[in-house]
């Protein structure tokens, strides 16, 4: 299983571990951990202090597919041993995981390359949604222009 | 033609639908000619004007306004997705 | 704790998590782990593919002041929550791991990019030597060109 | 000027010395001085002769051949680093 959507926290250790087990050949794995950030949920106004939890809306089915064909993008560019995504949805607040990515390789430079382009375009690819709390009730997360322009410096895909 | 069209997220909200199931007239060829259509519904259904920033997919994959729309399509419109 | 030297395993979960633990401004946490490859040990002769393990000498002292200038060196180039460098010496057979390097920041750009930064510097400035076991005895591990060329790649430190 | 030289990983087997304290004559000013010294003791010193990729620090540092040598100094050779 290469691609998992879920609402259930994840375990950091035991997945970048497996990415490694029973593989001699891998010499290196890079991963990603995404959190719920405190800043990130708090703006300007005392209401956006407030901020507490967000909820991630996704497209099941979709989801997976654009996650897989990610994975399978980041397989065609580099010679991978091994890829894990797993990403969140549901209600979340302040330091949970969101993301995880992790790569197996036999060199570092392609293990990192490949879990950053993962990390690139599920951003601007795959289909969730920020919701946040607020006193005054749900406010969506804006997409950053940010994320488009990381996943641009990839090329064409 | 006879499509499932889904609606998600602030989209989902404005509009009030999370998902209809449409039999479109035979002058409907592509996306864009879907979108321009559900958007001449008027009133909430202007989130959908040309000028919106509004994604869609066709059969859970990302498609521009100039794909084709074929019978049982599943077409899905959002907005720019925040994920990771 | 920000840089251990030691002959001792480490937990990675563990290491992971201790990066973002209490620190809500956490948004990314980049790591990267480094495996003994069974390959890297495997040369083209019978008796190259008979090495079983390889022992890692180190400059006790400077290793440590080496990984800390490193880890000071990403701290001045990008905006970091968290560094967590961990080497290993001593005698290591394939599949254990040798290195851990863990980078938390509020976003992912810099987290990733000082995490490589740290690896390739380390590959390039900290004093390690490797020595593989064969059945003729010890063999010391040449340096490779492309560790040089990819720490140059981030410009003069 | 008295100094302590380190010898590490393959120099130190090639040179049967992990380690010695040295009493520098005076005409000894660099790194480079040093290493040139050391090489003339000829026989498997000749690891040290300047056309070997060796590597060099001064109180754990990376020094170049052009680096000033001072008393009580701790000097190590080494061949490249492969850690990691």
């Amino acid at each position: 299983m290469r691609v998992s959507v879920q609402e259930a926290d994840f375990d950091v250790g035991a997945e970048t571990e497996a990415l490694a087990a029973g593989r001699p050949e891998v010499g290196a794995v890079a991963s990603f951990v995404g959190y719920v950030r405190a800043d990130k949920l708090a703006g300007e106004s005392a209401a956006d202090q407030a901020v507490s939890a967000m909820t991630l809306e996704h497209y099941p089915g979709m989801t997976e597919k654009s996650l897989e064909a990610i994975v399978a993008e980041a397989e065609s560019r580099w010679s991978l041993l091994g890829v894990r995504v797993i990403h969140r949805f549901g209600r979340l607040v302040p330091g949970d995981r969101i993301v995880f990515v992790g790569v197996a390789g036999s060199h570092r430079g392609e293990a990192f390359a490949a879990c950053e382009f993962i990390m690139d375009y599920l951003k601007t690819r795959a289909p969730f949604w920020k919701k946040e709390d607020t006193p005054e009730g749900g406010r969506w997360v804006d997409a950053r222009e940010a994320d488009d322009a990381a996943a641009e410096k990839w090329g064409q895909a | 033609m006879s499509i499932k069209v889904l609606y998600f997220a602030s989209l989902r909200e404005t509009l009030g639908y999370s998902h209809e199931t449409l039999t479109l007239p035979a002058s409907i060829a592509t996306l864009g000619d879907l979108r321009s259509h559900l958007a001449r519904r008027g009133g909430v259904w202007e989130a959908l004007d040309e000028g919106r920033n509004v994604r869609a997919a066709i059969n859970q994959e990302m498609a521009s306004p100039d794909k084709a729309v074929a019978d049982r399509d599943e077409i899905a419109f959002f907005p720019p997705v925040t994920g990771g």
